[in-house]
């Protein structure tokens, strides 16, 4: 065990201190802390104690148990793939801006059926978030927001036809998955059009990070408390990257 | 109660306004019908049913008519022609219309009076039906007793209805007073409402007729068991906005979000479409005894919570303004604000209450709809939690009617039954240990909570007075509230509204607006 | 799977749907994301959403997932020895009291460096619990309550004294399981002095279960919320069973 | 603030009849000592380490006087003696007692005036180790910012004192302002206290000297980091009293709690002893700037808070009376109550914040500590958190001055490292979110708040009549108290308490209460 394992910490080191909460279609009683036991050791946790068992229908019970876990993780194990971009200033942006020669042009939309604007206009729309101004305060920036309810087809074709340089897609209703087929699927929809390479693809809401953006085909993920900078550092340096690969870019 | 000034001279300025607001748009609304409207007068009369994919008769029916370019004589004047000419029931002459190759054509010697004539012994049964529902819901809702203010409203929203039923019946074991099933994502946006019971919902379940039954008969059911009437709501919204008010005041709902502008606002419905679909669902509420609750709790999660807060209070006064106009009295406008300030502002207790409390007072004889914090919650559920909590303690201290419990997993995903089960218990022990607490002093006049209170009437009212001078369509389009933007003709559901015509009957609008006599009963 | 195979329950039958919380020592971060998603993962959640990811200290993380637990418990295999006692009235058990022709002496302390005596006193002194008076208030009963901070040896040796049909211990510390330790002494003690068989042993506390309490060599054991009446009903009908099977009861 | 009615009469006559109670106690307490108060005054000399065993030095060379019968001459008498009679340090005299034969007899020709003198220099070292340590600890106070009022206050209890290192720095980290150290669970019932730093502890971690600078210099470091000054407490109570008391004086503590009454009622410790300790622990503590925390909220677990809430504002009168003999300033007084009502009896948050506030206006000098609820609370952890939530919020808006935050937990067991967290993270919202709440009303001069106000200063009032005419001893005995009775001679530790000779030597004392001349510095 290198000390890269972890286990959880209570109140010692290695103690593996958990806390599981859960619900289990049973009345309370003996039979009940019983089964919630055996449901907390079938989780790896060690000599589990139901601290709560209460009714909380006519037919289902509500469970608090700690227990000390006997699982770890190799942390050592772990690679993620961390965004490439470097932070930059809000000045270092619109300098190398100004030497790309263009405005880089950006197209978001909360797409689907979801309707929740507010994280993609934090990103985009010059008001911003968190004290910080969003792309379309930016000189560097030639920003869209197509707000909200948004069909990938429409977006697709709204892209393409303003020259994105890169689609913002926004995604936070998540129930059974449907953030993840609604953002496969615009990708496929590009790959099928035949200008996928050609584009930036990001991914930002709630319950996106890098991992699940690039596992869908997106080129970035961005999840709770991104702020607008870290988005255009991002998309600069990509776009500058790109430029210099292949030039020119159609559009 | 623990009181803040108010300034009794300005609010009335503002209901002025917000009066003169409401008429501007109701020549708008009398001289107009929709295609939603339509199915809604189709469904009263009686047609029922969808065919095989799913499309119910009603909007083939007025499909067909609305195809024709005929929606502005009304789906009452080819129903009560076909009634005349020998279809034995309103179902047959719907689907003679829609699939029978009826014409839709106005022949020269129409006559519409024959038709009106044809159509009114189902005028009358179409009112009895909602008033029957509304002496079994009176009637049931006596016989049981009912939870004290603030009534604890919880929502439920599995996707599939047997869950929601399940979830709904816990609910209400754990404590509830009030069941929402929360709408599917999409369906607002979708110009039908479903048929059947449906098991399929991203962020909800369908709002359907047999949806709303299985969820009653579900509430009958605890209900009776614990001897306590529980609540049922659902939204009354959307493109099919007066369908499904409709649908509810026959299915015995007690309550509906139901709003004069959210979807504009919030779905990008046309402005139009709405209003005119919003005047007929609220003439069916007022019938029906239903509750309303209006949605100006949604403009703060858009738009700031401190500096935004007097477009509540100035739309609430549109909202009562447009409520009255379809007969609604004060007691069925359960008027929505919310508790969205940045917690970790200082005093940020304090703004919240100052303004439920002047709300409270304001619309004193309004059912006020309160709606927890969502914006800044998070994925700590634990620290979550506590947040409500002092949602609830401020809504037992300025006694707000209606109190849509917050749950700690707000930032994740709909409410698990322990969820709710912990929001419920929550709630029970704020509302009890600080019962009276607003019985035990007055704000000081001079006080942060009095300002605020003071500024937010100051604002409404410089607001209100904005709006009157320019109009509710411009001034939506400018953005006032929810710093969101819409035009008079834009967004979904334009192509459905349709000028009246001369000639055009709807004869359940005439009882609803008192134009007509009522049959006897 | 029977139908007694019991799943989480979260929103729906089934679904599996548990909240884990916990702490680790790496600082917040992508790959502290990946590492509380593999910990959850570990534990046998399926597709676990790292909802809360909180710095808490210079070194620890906290953290709070969701996640759909793959395990579950089978009830129809659940055997829990439930106690024996049925459910007396007050009035029922003071009648067999009578009948019993004197009056059962039970006494009770809160042992070790225990200083808890709010739980014992509830079972045993007059004021009782939740509006239900205690053993001392009853004539079938003569309760003799030691209070707290009672030695093991010290207990027995005024237990055999005083003549105890039964022995209430109280445990209400269990940092590292002194209470078990303490409890199992008591029971040791008993048998090496010879009269364990001769008197009941009941165990009580926060934390005790009759299952935990039979682990240890005690009668029955009490957790939370136990009220007096359930004890004198149990304390008396093993009393008359035992007084049928052998007479006389040594004193 | 928003003030509670308070009748000032009846304020001081319950002060006069405190003062009266603990007069009678005060000519006990003068006459007599204890080898707890013998072994403080050794270590306070410089006796120090452990032999192999474990036994203190201090413990052995006290038990040898005590065991010759000669406890009532003072330790003081018999290290001057030696120091006289050429031993070169006092812990060589102390040894030599102890271990090396020296006589423990009085002699004939024994001159108690030499060997007071042989102490001075090592008397006035005593004092000036106090001395020097508070200069230190106001020094380092002066130089980082303190929090703001309620300060947080948090406990750690790993039963290892390098864990509890970890966890203070964590909770520091986290926000809080004080961090206390929980003791083991049987620490207070020895009649020594252990030696060196200690990993195994049930329920909390011992109290040690090596412990007390481990934290302190835990603290120091984090608090340097953070640029805010971190306290520290500890627990002088139980049958070591002033000894911890010394310790924590010299190793730079901020806080103890030290109470006059809890080891009598919650230890079981003999009355007598009890008083005479906590005199003396006092009289360290008055010079040493430290704040104590009494321990009334205690007497709520056991007792029902709404019945006997007028025994915590009865025993705070009297602790404050015994304090104030010990030479304490009020700012030192940190009286101690609790929010312990059943948290489902209506109104129960109304109850809790009128004793609040209460107690906020009579001692309106004294650092009040709050104590969470913990009797009430169960294992669901989310819901008591919620609970923790309403006493954070009764604190603020009642500004009580050290809030101990309640843990989520607390039903289950010592915190852990992300309760503590949270129960931060909590208390930093409430106490910001409602910051200035208390500024805004008055509390109604005949609502239930002030009413019960009343009703607990009339009540306290009767009690501490009944217990002047009946003598402390009599009433304890009676069981006013924490619905504890104990006797006059009963509990543990009345072997340790010894009648003083007219010879009694005891310099330090001599000089904490002011009878000697203080050396010049
Ligand atoms: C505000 C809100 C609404 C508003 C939306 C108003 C609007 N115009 O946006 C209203 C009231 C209309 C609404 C309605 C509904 N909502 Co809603 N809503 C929320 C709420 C409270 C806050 C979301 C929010 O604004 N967060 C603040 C922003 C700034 O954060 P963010 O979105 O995460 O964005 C940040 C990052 O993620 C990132 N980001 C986001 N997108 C992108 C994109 C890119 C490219 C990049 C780089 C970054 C990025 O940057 C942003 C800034 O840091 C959440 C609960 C919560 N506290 O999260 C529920 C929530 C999202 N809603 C939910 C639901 C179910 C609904 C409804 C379906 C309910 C119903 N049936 O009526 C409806 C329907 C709406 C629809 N069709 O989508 C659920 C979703 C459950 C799930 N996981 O699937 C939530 C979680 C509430 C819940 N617990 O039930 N909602
Ligand atoms: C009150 C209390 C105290 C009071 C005790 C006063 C007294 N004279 O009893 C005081 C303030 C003195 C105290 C001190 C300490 N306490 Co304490 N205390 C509590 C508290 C808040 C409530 C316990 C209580 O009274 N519950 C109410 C009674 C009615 O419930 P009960 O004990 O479960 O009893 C019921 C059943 O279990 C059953 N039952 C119990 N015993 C028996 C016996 C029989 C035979 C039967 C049939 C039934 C039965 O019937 C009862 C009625 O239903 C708990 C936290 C909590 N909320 O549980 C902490 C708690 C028990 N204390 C704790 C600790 C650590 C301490 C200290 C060691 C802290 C310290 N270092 O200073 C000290 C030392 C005391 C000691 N040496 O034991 C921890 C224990 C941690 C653990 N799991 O090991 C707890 C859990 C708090 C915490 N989170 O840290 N405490
Ligand atoms: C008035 C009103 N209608 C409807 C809804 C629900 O959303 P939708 O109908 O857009 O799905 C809300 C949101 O909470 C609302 O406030
Ligand atoms: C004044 C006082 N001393 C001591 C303690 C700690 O308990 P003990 O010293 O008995 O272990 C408490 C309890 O919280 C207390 O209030």
């Amino acid at each position: 065990m290198s000390s890269d394992f972890l286990r959880a910490y209570g109140d010692r080191e290695g103690d593996g201190m958990v806390q599981l909460s859960f619900t289990l279609a049973i009345l309370p009683g003996d039979r009940a802390r019983e089964a919630a036991k055996r449901f907390a050791e079938a989780h790896g946790l060690k000599n589990p104690l139901v601290v709560t068992m209460e009714q909380a229908s006519l037919e289902h019970t509500y469970f608090v148990v700690y227990g000390r876990s006997v699982h770890g993780v190799d942390v050592s194990q772990i690679h993620v793939e961390e965004l490439g971009a470097q932070s930059l200033t809000r000045d270092e942006i619109e300098q190398a801006g100004k030497k790309l020669g263009r405005k880089i042009v950006v197209v978001g939309a909360c797409t689907g059926s979801d309707a929740h604007t507010v994280g993609i206009d934090a990103i985009l729309n010059y008001k911003g978030f968190r004290g910080e101004k969003g792309l379309e305060s930016y000189k560097a920036f030639d920003a869209h927001n197509l707000g909200a309810q948004v069909e990938n087809v429409e977006l697709a074709q709204r892209a393409r036809a303003l020259g994105a340089d890169a689609i913002l897609v926004s995604q936070i209703i998540t129930q059974r998955d449907c953030h993840k087929e609604n953002a496969r699927a615009l990708h496929d929809l590009l790959v099928q059009q035949g200008w996928r390479d050609r584009v930036l693809l990001l991914l930002g809401g709630p319950r996106i990070d890098n991992k699940l953006a690039r596992s869908l085909g997106f080129d970035a993920g961005f999840g709770p408390g991104t702020v607008p900078l870290e988005v255009a550092a991002y998309i600069l340096e990509e776009v500058i990257k790109r430029e210099a690969v292949r030039q020119p870019v159609m559009r | 109660m623990a009181k803040v000034p108010v300034d009794v001279e300005k609010v009335a300025r503002c209901r002025a306004l917000a009066a003169d607001i409401a008429r501007d748009v109701q020549s708008t609304i009398d001289a107009h019908t929709t295609i939603g409207v339509e199915r809604t007068v189709a469904r009263a009369y009686g047609v029922e049913g969808a065919d095989a994919e799913g499309t119910p008769l009603a909007n083939a029916l007025v499909d067909k008519i609305h195809g024709a370019g005929k929606t502005g004589l009304g789906v009452g004047y080819f129903l009560g022609r076909a009634l005349h000419a020998g279809a034995s029931s309103v179902q047959e002459a719907a689907e003679q219309i829609a699939f029978g190759g009826d014409s839709v054509e106005v022949g020269a010697n129409d006559d519409a009076t024959s038709y009106r004539q044809a159509l009114a012994k189902h005028t009358d049964a179409a009112l009895v039906r909602i008033d029957r529902a509304r002496t079994e819901r009176e009637g049931l809702r006596s016989s049981l007793t009912v939870g004290a203010e603030p009534l604890k409203y919880v929502i439920v929203a599995t996707g599939n209805i047997y869950d929601d039923a399940t979830q709904a019946k816990a609910a209400a074991y754990a404590g509830s007073d009030i069941v929402a099933v929360i709408r599917a994502t999409a369906q607002s946006l979708l110009d039908y409402v479903p048929e059947g019971p449906t098991t399929e919902g991203f962020g909800g379940t369908f709002a359907t007729q047999e949806n709303f039954k299985i969820i009653r008969s579900a509430l009958d059911e605890i209900s009776k068991k614990l001897g306590r009437y529980v609540q049922q709501t659902n939204y009354s919204s959307g493109l099919c906005m007066s369908e499904i008010a409709w649908m509810a005041a026959v299915e015995r709902l007690d309550m509906l979000l139901n709003d004069a502008m959210y979807g504009i606002l919030f779905r990008d419905i046309n402005m139009e479409r709405t209003f005119i679909d919003q005047y007929f669902s609220r003439r069916i509420i007022a019938r029906s005894g239903i509750v309303i609750n209006t949605g100006e709790d949604n403009y703060l999660t858009t738009a700031d919570a401190v500096e935004r807060a007097h477009t509540v209070l100035a739309s609430q006064f549109i909202n009562e303004a447009f409520a009255d106009r379809a007969g609604l009295v004060p007691e069925q406008m359960g008027l929505g604000h919310a508790y969205e300030i940045d917690p970790w502002i200082e005093d940020s207790f304090l703004f919240e209450v100052a303004q439920a409390q002047l709300i409270r007072q304001i619309f004193d004889r309004h059912p006020i709809k309160w709606m927890p914090p969502t914006k800044f919650k998070t994925g700590d559920i634990f620290h979550s939690h506590v947040h409500d909590a002092m949602f609830n303690l401020a809504g037992v201290l300025t006694n707000q009617s209606i109190e849509l419990l917050g749950m700690f997993s707000e930032a994740i995903h709909t409410p698990l039954l322990m969820d709710r089960y912990l929001s419920l218990k929550s709630a029970r022990y704020i509302f009890g240990a600080a019962r009276h607490l607003g019985d035990e002093f007055e704000w000081k006049p001079d006080g942060r909570v009095a300002n605020r209170a003071k500024a937010i009437v100051d604002e409404a009212l410089e607001l209100l007075t904005d709006v009157q001078r320019d109009s509710i369509w411009t001034s939506i389009a400018a953005g006032v509230f929810a710093d969101v933007k819409r035009t008079r003709t834009g967004g979904k559901g334009h192509a459905g509204v349709v000028r009246r015509d001369a000639l055009y009957m709807n004869p359940i609008l005439d009882v609803l607006e008192g134009r007509a006599k009522e049959a006897a009963r």
